[in-house]
């Protein structure tokens, strides 16, 4: 894992070669290092962490969408890098706001992202432009909603007992 | 004279009627309740968009006819193969003639390139 | 005509998935698009395959998938942390002490919880027994997608065993929900690992049996060597890992990589292949039962005393003779059982290695007692993507190959 | 419906020797000789051996979605709980040649129009086997992304409980199936309880008045007069 110290030399590097407003800021939280990105620069700054950082990172393992719902903006993308030479990760983090959940893919980047993208537009809406195919990949094609925001209903049906029994229609109806 | 074909007959005829009995007999018994999703091709559970009017490649036609063609000779070699000690030497010289002709157009189909599949 | 159906998905073809028309490709044969859909017996589950077939040869393979999903990662949100090891581990229903043991390893990191060197050792035991369980499983369904049926039975006679050690020690033949944050939930019983030992004994002598089963077999052979073969970089780039990408000759494995829960502790290998086909794909994960083994017998061997389970009161919870007894194990268990232990907000991203290769178990928590965000980075998943690779240019008999000896498990897939 | 419980008449072997004798040589009365005719001859009519047949000759559709699938291969093909004792093991792939559907797993909103599906292109008699908490209900998966049981789309017949129900449960399961295929009378309970396969709704606005109509005129088996 970078340490805190590296994890800043990191971020001044791709703040000086990706631009300013790329880089939000850094967190270090239990041994595992997280980039803030500006939603605009994911690209640029994922395709200088490959290609043209000193370190490079030349692996994306995985793709995390997530809600913070309180807080704005709500909708998070975590791209999760892995460099095998070093045995080191690297997470980079965007914040999308819910009304233009927009962002640039980077399935020419890393081909891994194809099905996590779709993915995550399926499951909350963001939409990833470039990507090749974008379509609901686990719900139905013609599903409305995106089912893992937070607050999206849990759905189901209420559980039957017998004390709310005389209140659900008659189940051996 | 005769006689000596009533075995055949009954063979026959006991086969023709345990194949009819068991087609029939499944309209007789079973339960019969059509639906319109039933007559529809079955396709791992998805509407199947299969058109009839599909043209299959070649070496599916190519694959058919040889397999039958060296199936035949197979069968043509049981009987033989069965009486070969009642038929004496001569079978055995005639049945080889046969084959060898048989494996002329195996070694020709080959080297044409026929059996391989791309 | 009864009233339009809502899912209009079925019957029109799939957006996206329009080919081009056939005839503007002219092939010498008509392009012909079939499913080889979610229900058959040689996807392995519910993987729908939309093949474009030209003849035997396959042009192009979209997998769709989605068909077993059953909104876990929904549901962990509804649920107290330990509450939601029993969703986490019926997502890959094969290697089910993976999935809780990525879980908890996410929470105790989050907490900063520190597991006592018995329960790494009991839980690597475990692991490492599921693991042979989930290799004989695939090995009897991949072989029976060939065509041979007897290896499954001795497959799943093998397989028998290990859940019966399973039943000794977790109570439940799957989803045992055995690990618990900070732990395990119970030690093993005294003749437990008497049993495991005479277990590893008999098999090391099984797998010798599998390979003279199938190495001799010159169908199997003809049928799994070079076929689906993927370069490594092309794997790389695809975000393949586990057995596939140890086949292809890269040695990523993360129990030596980046060992967790005591892994550093055993000396094992890590089997690597060479070309990168379907045969080095069985050999690897042949070999891996034998690593497995050893592992095993180092786990026991070295097993050492102590608590199963932190001693952390605030998360785990005390033992039952201790409630008649202190008044604050009394008041720990009510407040653990009533409301579930607060993990501090932060985010935690805790990858191992399953039998399929990185699962990774995303966490994000705000404080309060349930997680805020359950996400599993799914090998199968990930792996699922290299299919197109394998196949294209195949025989259809060889995209069924490619997809047994991929391992995919739907319901990891799905989530 | 009254219940008369009496033994069906099973004495030892040695004394059902000594009758075989007696009836041989004639020497018992028209009575007892009666009553050994009955035990010794089979009676039946085409239905019940028909039944009979149906019911060891169970062929499952190779269906599987989640875990219940893996228990449920475990309980085909495994060693120890063999469904092959009991005449079901030949899984069959498509649904054109199974008369069992074992609805081993999870009912996602996209997998029901295929297993409605998959149940309406099998041909008859079928019956279905729901496996598993997750079939019968939506288990603890109570969320979007299930319907909560199949018998909201499809009738079922025998219910397993468990997650995964173990390989003996599944058994059970079958043999209960078995009864009702042979319309055991101990089963009588079901009909006193409505508690028969969940019939198709029929599409008529009078559901419910039909409903209740239709099901008690027919009888425990599974041929429901569906129009």
């Amino acid at each position: 894992m970078p340490d805190a110290t590296g994890l800043e030399l990191i971020a001044q590097r791709v703040s000086e070669q990706v631009g300013d407003d790329a880089v939000a800021g850094t967190l270090y939280y239990r041994e595992q290092a997280t980039l803030d990105v500006a939603p605009g620069g994911v690209r640029e700054v994922l395709g200088y962490l490959r290609d043209r950082d000193q370190e490079p990172w030349p692996l994306l393992m995985s793709v995390h969408g997530c809600d913070y719902l309180p807080e704005e903006p709500r909708l998070g993308v975590h791209y999760q890098l892995l460099s095998m030479e070093r045995l080191d990760r690297l997470g980079v983090r965007t914040r999308v706001p819910v009304d233009d959940p927009k962002l640039a893919s980077v399935v020419d980047l890393f081909p891994t992202a194809d099905h996590q993208e779709r993915e995550i537009f399926d499951m909350f809406g963001v939409v990833f432009e470039g990507h090749p195919d974008l379509r609901r990949i686990l719900m139905p094609e013609d599903y409305e909603g995106f089912p893992q925001r937070r607050d999206f209903p849990m759905g189901g049906e209420p559980v039957l007992f017998t004390f709310n029994e005389h209140e659900l229609p008659r189940w051996y109806d | 004279m005769l006689k000596s074909y009533v075995p055949a007959l009954v063979f026959l005829i006991l086969g023709i009627g345990v194949g009819t009995a068991f087609t029939l007999l499944n309209g007789v018994l079973g339960p019969s309740r059509p639906g319109p999703v039933k007559q529809e091709p079955y396709e791992c559970g998805l509407p199947s968009e299969v058109r009839q009017s599909f043209r299959f490649g070649i070496s599916f036609y190519l694959i058919a006819m040889l397999f039958i063609l060296f199936d035949i000779e197979v069968v043509f070699l049981y009987p033989v193969a069965l009486q070969l000690k009642a038929f004496g030497v001569f079978a055995l010289v005639e049945t080889i003639v046969f084959v060898v002709l048989l494996l002329v157009a195996f070694v020709f189909v080959w080297r044409r390139g026929a059996l391989e599949w791309t | 005509m009864t009233e339009r159906v809502v899912h209009t998905e079925l019957e029109e073809p799939i957006t996206g998935t329009a080919l081009t028309p056939a005839e503007e490709v002219e092939p010498e044969t008509e392009l012909f698009t079939v499913n080889i859909g979610p229900q058959h017996p040689a996807t392995h589950g519910v993987l729908r395959l939309f093949c474009t077939l030209e003849g035997e040869l396959v042009r192009d393979v979209k997998p769709i998938i989605g068909y077993v999903h059953t909104g876990i990662e929904k549901s962990c949100e509804d649920h107290q942390y330990w509450k939601a090891i029993t969703f986490v581990e019926r997502m890959d229903y094969l290697a089910y002490y993976f999935n809780a043991l990525a879980f908890c390893m996410a929470v105790e990191r989050l907490l900063d919880e520190e597991v006592p060197p018995r329960a790494q050792y009991l839980r690597v035991a475990h692991l490492e027994l599921n693991r042979i369980a989930s290799h004989l499983f695939w090995l009897g369904t991949a072989i029976l997608d060939i065509g041979a049926i007897s290896p499954i039975f001795y497959a799943l006679r093998d397989r028998e065993r290990v859940l019966d050690l399973f039943e000794m020690s977790g109570g439940q033949r799957l989803h045992t929900r055995y690990f618990q944050v900070g732990g395990v939930i119970e030690d093993i019983p005294p003749g437990w690992d008497r049993e495991v030992r005479r277990f590893s004994k008999e098999f090391s002598t099984r797998i010798d049996q599998f390979e003279d089963l199938l190495d001799g077999n010159e169908i199997f052979l003809r049928r799994a060597k070079n076929t689906g073969v993927v370069s490594e970089e092309r794997l790389l780039a695809l975000g393949v890992t586990g057995p596939l990408l140890r086949a292809a000759g890269n040695p990523w494995d993360l129990r030596k990589a980046m060992p967790y829960s005591s892994y550093d502790h055993f000396d094992f290998k890590i089997p690597v292949g060479t070309v990168g086909d379907n045969y080095d794909r069985y050999r690897v994960r042949l070999a891996e039962l034998r690593e497995s083994l050893k592992i095993i017998e180092q786990a026991l061997d070295g097993m050492p005393e102590g608590p199963w389970i932190t001693p952390n009161r605030k998360v785990a919870l005390p033992p039952r003779h201790e409630l008649a007894t202190s008044m604050e194990a009394l008041i720990h268990h009510f407040k653990l059982v009533t409301e579930g232990f607060r993990v501090p907000p932060g985010e935690a991203y805790a990858p191992i290695e399953s039998p399929r290769g990185e699962l990774g178990c995303y966490l994000l928590a705000d404080g309060s007692a349930k997680p805020a965000r359950v996400h599993m980075r799914d090998p199968s998943f990930v792996n699922l993507q290299a299919v197109p690779d394998m196949a294209r240019g195949g025989l259809i008999a060889d995209l069924i190959t490619s997809v047994a000896f991929l391992d995919p498990i739907l319901g990891g897939i799905d989530r | 419906m009254d219940v008369r419980r009496e033994r069906l008449g099973t004495d030892d072997l040695r004394v059902r020797k000594l009758r075989a004798q007696q009836l041989l040589r004639g020497e018992i009365g028209d009575e007892e000789l009666e009553r050994q005719v009955e035990e010794r001859l089979v009676f039946t009519t085409l239905e019940k051996a028909q039944n009979w047949a149906r019911k060891n000759a169970l062929w499952p559709l190779g269906y599987g979605t989640a875990c219940c699938a893996i228990e449920m291969i475990t309980t085909a093909a495994g060693p120890r709980a063999d469904l092959a004792r009991f005449g079901a093991e030949v899984v069959r792939a498509s649904p054109r040649q199974a008369d069992m559907l074992i609805l081993s797993g999870r009912l996602s909103v996209k997998w029901a129009l295929v297993a409605r599906r998959l149940y309406d292109q099998m041909l008859e008699p079928k019956w279905v086997i729901s496996m598993g908490a997750c079939a019968s209900s939506a288990g603890m998966f109570n969320n979007y992304a299930l319907i909560a049981g199949a018998d909201k789309f499809l009738p079922i017949d025998v219910y397993v409980p468990g997650c995964p129900p173990r390989p003996e449960a599944l058994i059970y399961g079958v043999l209960k199936l078995q009864d009702k295929i042979a319309k055991d009378p101990s089963l009588g309970w079901r009909k006193r309880y409505h508690a028969e396969g969940t019939e198709e709704v029929a599409e008529s606005a009078a559901g419910h008045a039909r409903r209740d109509q239709e099901s008690s005129a027919q009888n425990a088996g599974r041929d429901t007069p569906r129009e």
